[in-house]
């Protein structure tokens, strides 16, 4: 065990990865030499040489099309797009090609070595561009995974699993906890399942479901929902696709509450998707309606971030409305 | 770093004239100057039975499509020599990226009639398991990539494809065929530079036949062709007559061998045209003259490539014939085979989403399946075989 | 009036409007002299001149990059993406320009007149990628409008509406119905409002909601479930962003059912939005859960095409479901 | 039709070896065979005023970045000739599409300093509300269009801009300048090759700076820069020297006129460095040398005019000192007012996200009011002025 931050826990990752399997190259803009603007490809280059990890040009697009090509070669790429608001160019080539990749050839070819990292949400005073929490737009994508960990220890086993899935994997990185988030990680290799969500608190009255950085956020409430006496559940759901729809809904039966968090715009958010599959699945159990706890739907704003952002505040007011419904 | 100049002057798009490689003159015989490629009797004659094969094939599946017998086709009429000649120029560990007008490069591989047919039905033997629409080959066995919609996204993919190669130490490139209408495209720009610097060993091979659909390629771009960007990229760059196999043949060879020597990209632009409609889907009678088309149809690379053949003593009219006949044959009876086959069953639409189907996934199976029996009659072509 | 099938809707929608007001320009891959793939911009080359209505070289992030410029220039773009499964070159365009264009610049500039028309859905033997309803993936964006015309008579009054909105405005147009759908279409100029669903059917017991093509499949559903003697109310949401909330919720509060159906995959479609807000707005009215009838999470498959869709017996089960929950 | 040869010969990344326009040496004489553009005194004092004033700025910002006291900033330092010397040869009316780097032409525009500071403190009286990070300026009343984030988004934008301004018949044109990184984007590729053969009469103006981040030209793109590829887009290209105010003024002014004279794109490769960091948040010495920045600080465009001005005897010590001085004072002052004016109001934040709010935001706002109401202390910047 060493005590890491997030940036070094994934470093550490990609170092392990690289390690243990030489089909594994990382690339990206400043990836290289520099060893990416956040550092979490620090000294990779030196240690496994400029043809594993490597700058490219300016071009998400060309980045993830590569990266596509090198995946159905049979490479294991680690593609970082530098910031989550940028990965909008590689739309086309993540949406239409890697996501259909294997299901339009009968399996002839696919791209399941390709994971793409990325950071993402707000937090750090980076207003429109350098703020956007777009898993969303990918959660409506047959055929793709998504990952977002809640600190060091999963970002290591998480990174791990994705890059060794043998489907496409886009790994979310909460860039806001990247020096803030330290924690013990082991040394050791290890992984943990994608497609699991992670219960961190048991509780009895209300459900509480986020991921990433919002994982912090909601953990607050509960503790301030305790001194009301009101005892929530804490869930990581950890993977956005799949995701776990059953350790959800066994949770929303046992509270009868269910309030879902997330950064990114309310319409049409993951957010939406969880409470439509839950009023389904659990509808007789539930005492209130689902709520959700989201950015409001503008761009995300610069000036006005702390009002925007679905602070510990808002989801606290939610449990207490939840709970008085 | 480069000179100076003290008045202020422009570089125009006329700086570079990118010359026409060309061998085979129409009528069989060879520009003064060019020397054949090293093509044995058989080998040639083998070229020769892809180009009728494919002729024949794209003319048969016109015909199906207007039966109503398959939903779409799209014929490479009038181009067949680019990527034949092209494929014929590579070993068959060089994996080919197509765009959709290159069923001469798959067929020179070893793609069997009847595989062509059962993609194009959709039948339960196609290799895609029926899930593309007709033309959108691909084949692992023959390293042949299997082909996507969507214009362009090929090409970075081709150069990443590449890179893997290269890392492996593989002693094999990377073929990827495009339009000049899909070097518009964002991903050309990528799929070029990223080739280019991270030096790929990549062979981008622009078929340029005049037209995207509808689209002439006046309008889609000023410059002396696609060639031109080639030198902006740092790329070695060649044009070539895309209706004369010989040449696309000793350019691929001379390009193969440059990508690898220097383990670098090249680009070739084949000059072409396309003879028949767009697709099935088109009518090219609404933007462009007959005058235009019988022009170029006085060009036809293969009528080219048989006189040469005739030239050379290797080939007569009977041999024509023969050849003709037995591959209208074929395909019908492949093609007669492949519309009786059931499609693939209904287990097929979720599988290889995901390398194993996901709980959802095989959730939504069992109530569609449930659903299915409920009413057999919607859903005749699966309903009898849920269990199967 | 004169019939029109929904093709000759479009066409002298954008006749009206190039007529009306010459900012308005049309333009995309092969919309110029030969009129568009489908011919909903024939002859206005002729009419309006080559300046007003040309072909683009193949670049569907270029088409909206050139379109949003023109807009922000005071012109009135009507921009035209073949199919609407290549919208997503220009994803980055509309997602983090088109869309962001007045909010990040303080209404300095925007891009109120773009148009962006394209044909969307299944039911034409296109498989993958001619095919796809990808409405949701823009719906999780502020600052686009979307609207879904489902007739003739709709798409003229809609597309109007549409391009003289000062708001980019995304228009997908339900291309199985391009020639299948004729009707009655008022020669003269006139509007529809966007942000406003319509009920087309008035019932008691289930609510019925869809937009564009899939209304004909609810409607026949809506027939085959009067015969046991259910009284759906069928409503035509016609806008996605913004949505007639309200319309949505007071119907769904009478009849205390809802069942939503769209061709896109089920998973984060834009259906789960309206389950989410609705068992939030409706929560006490609701007598079983909101249903959704769409496409499984799958891309679109060609030989399964049959299967794939959320047609008529699907949602008419669903309807049984519901009133037997 | 190209000519035609009849053995494969490549043509390389060289064929093309654009040559640098040059006007003034280092020591502020000109270059033999070079001459002066038509600048008068006024004007030329006018421009040498908008550099000192860019450069100290950006020094003053940088230096409150690291106080803490804006989140963000971006220097143009070793840049300013590039950017104030282009916009000089334009006329008002003329469109400007900015990356992020160009503060210079924005203060040639007449930006004011206060403007500046609103912008950078993102306060209520920032014409962008508040809502982008600091240097994403924009201003209708000046034709500056509001620079976004990602990168080369502005190219097709702004071939698009002036195809409205042609529409019109105005007397116009448009500039967009783009860092040589950017030029990797997709929409590069889109934006010149629409603005060449849909005959935009836009300015493409290319800042190579060497540098994107960390990410060193070399490993960017081989070929001849990206003046190289204009020609591959039949557009009329040139590079200078863009630390040579002079020549960039003298290079603009001739691209305005063939714009305007052929109603078509030109492209522009203005060669630079960036002498700073990339922006605050980056430190260069992790990826190049200090002898290799010692080098180009030898180049400085701004000593380099100032030269030529003092050769002029239009310039001395005093006045510099004088011009310093007071550029300093104004900035200072104008940041210490700027710095305490109060951000916008709360309902900023779902203003203009369409023209008129939609109920839904109306509802959104409504809700976040309230509880900032509830919450006054967690939201100290907008609760006292909830409805002033
Ligand atoms: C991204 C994308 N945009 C549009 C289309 C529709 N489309 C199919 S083929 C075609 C023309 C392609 O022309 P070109 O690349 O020159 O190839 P050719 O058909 O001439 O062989 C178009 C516009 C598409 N398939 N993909
Ligand atoms: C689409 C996109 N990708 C990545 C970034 C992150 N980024 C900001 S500036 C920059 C480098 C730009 O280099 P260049 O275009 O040469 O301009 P310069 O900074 O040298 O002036 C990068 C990668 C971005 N802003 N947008
Ligand atoms: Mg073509
Ligand atoms: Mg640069």
């Amino acid at each position: 065990m060493s005590q890491m931050n997030l940036l070094q826990s994934i470093n550490n990752a990609l170092d392990t990865a690289m390690a243990a399997d030489d089909k594994v190259v990382c690339f990206g803009e400043d990836v290289g030499h520099f060893g990416g603007v956040f550092r979490a490809t620090s000294h990779l280059q030196e240690k496994y040489g400029r043809g594993r990890c490597f700058n490219t040009p300016l071009t998400e697009q060309g980045i993830i099309g590569f990266a596509n090509g090198m995946a159905s070669q049979g490479h294991k790429p680690v593609a970082e797009i530098q910031f989550g608001d940028y990965i909008f160019p590689a739309f086309d080539q993540i949406v239409n090609e890697t996501a259909k990749f294997r299901y339009r050839s009968g399996n002839e070819f696919n791209v399941g070595g390709l994971t793409i990292r990325t950071p993402y949400g707000g937090g750090i005073r980076g207003g429109h561009y350098h703020s956007q929490s777009p898993e969303a737009y990918f959660a409506h994508t047959p055929g793709l995974k998504i990952v977002v960990p809640r600190n060091p220890h999963q970002a290591k086993g998480l990174l791990l699993a994705s890059i060794r899935d043998d489907n496409p994997v886009i790994f979310f990185e909460p860039k806001r906890l990247y020096r803030a988030s330290v924690g013990d990680v082991p040394e050791e290799d290890y992984e943990l399942p994608i497609g699991v969500a992670e219960v961190v608190r048991e509780g009895k009255d209300v459900t509480l479901l986020a991921w990433g950085a919002q994982m912090e956020i909601i953990s607050e409430a509960a503790v301030m929902a305790e001194k009301d006496g009101i005892d929530c559940e804490v869930i990581d759901l950890r993977s956005i696709l799949p995701w776990d729809i059953d350790t959800v809904v066994a949770s929303t039966q046992k509270t009868g509450r269910l309030i879902v968090s997330h950064e990114a715009p309310i319409t049409n958010g993951f957010g939406a998707e969880i409470a439509a599959t839950v009023q389904e699945q659990a509808f007789l159990y539930l005492e209130a309606p689902i709520m959700r706890v989201c950015g409001i739907d503008v761009p995300f704003p610069l000036s006005h971030e702390t009002e925007y952002m679905p602070d510990a505040t808002k989801v606290y007011e939610a449990i207490k409305a939840s709970v008085n419904y | 770093m480069s000179k100076s100049i003290h008045k202020p002057g422009f570089i125009l798009g006329d700086a570079l004239d990118i010359p026409t490689f060309r061998v085979l003159k129409q009528d069989g015989t060879l520009y003064k100057g060019a020397s054949e490629p090293d093509l044995d009797k058989d080998f040639a004659l083998k070229l020769y039975d892809d180009l009728v094969f494919i002729r024949v094939l794209d003319e048969r599946m016109v015909g199906a499509q207007r039966q109503g017998r398959i939903p779409f086709y799209l014929a490479s009429l009038g181009e067949e020599a680019a990527s034949v000649g092209s494929a014929a120029a590579l070993q068959s560990q060089d994996m080919i990226f197509a765009q959709y007008r290159e069923q001469g490069a798959l067929r020179h591989r070893g793609f069997t009639v009847d595989q062509f047919m059962d993609q194009c039905f959709s039948n339960e033997r196609d290799l895609g398991k029926g899930r593309q629409m007709p033309i959108h080959y691909g084949c692992k066995a023959l390293n042949y990539n299997t082909i996507s919609s969507p214009l362009g996204t090929q090409i970075p993919q081709a150069a990443g494809y590449a890179y893997g190669q290269k890392l492996e130490g593989l002693d094999a490139v990377t073929i990827c065929y495009f339009g000049e209408g899909a070097a518009s495209e964002g991903d050309f720009h990528a799929g070029l530079n990223m080739a280019a610097v991270l030096k790929s060993p990549t062979i981008f091979l622009c078929r340029n036949n005049g037209y995207a659909i509808s689209t002439p390629s006046s309008e889609q771009f000023l410059g002396d062709g696609v060639a031109s960007r080639g030198v902006g990229y740092g790329i070695a760059t060649l044009r070539v007559d895309g209706n004369d196999l010989l040449a696309v043949y000793a350019a691929t060879q001379a390009a193969r061998e440059y990508a690898l020597e220097h383990q670098a990209p090249v680009l070739i632009e084949a000059m072409s045209y396309r003879l028949g409609a767009h697709s099935t889907s088109d009518d090219p009678t609404g933007y462009r003259s007959k005058e235009e088309e019988a022009k170029w149809a006085k060009k036809d690379p293969i009528l080219r490539y048989k006189h040469w053949l005739t030239e050379k003593g290797w080939w007569n009219d009977e041999e024509e014939k023969a050849l003709y006949a037995s591959h209208r044959e074929t395909i019908l009876a492949s093609l007669k085979l492949a519309e009786k086959r059931p499609m693939p069953k209904i287990d097929e639409i979720i599988n290889d989403v995901y390398d194993t189907p996901t709980p959802q996934l095989q959730q939504q199976l069992k109530q569609l399946k449930a659903h299915i029996r409920k009413y057999p009659d919607k859903y005749p072509k699966t309903s009898g075989r849920l269990d199967a």
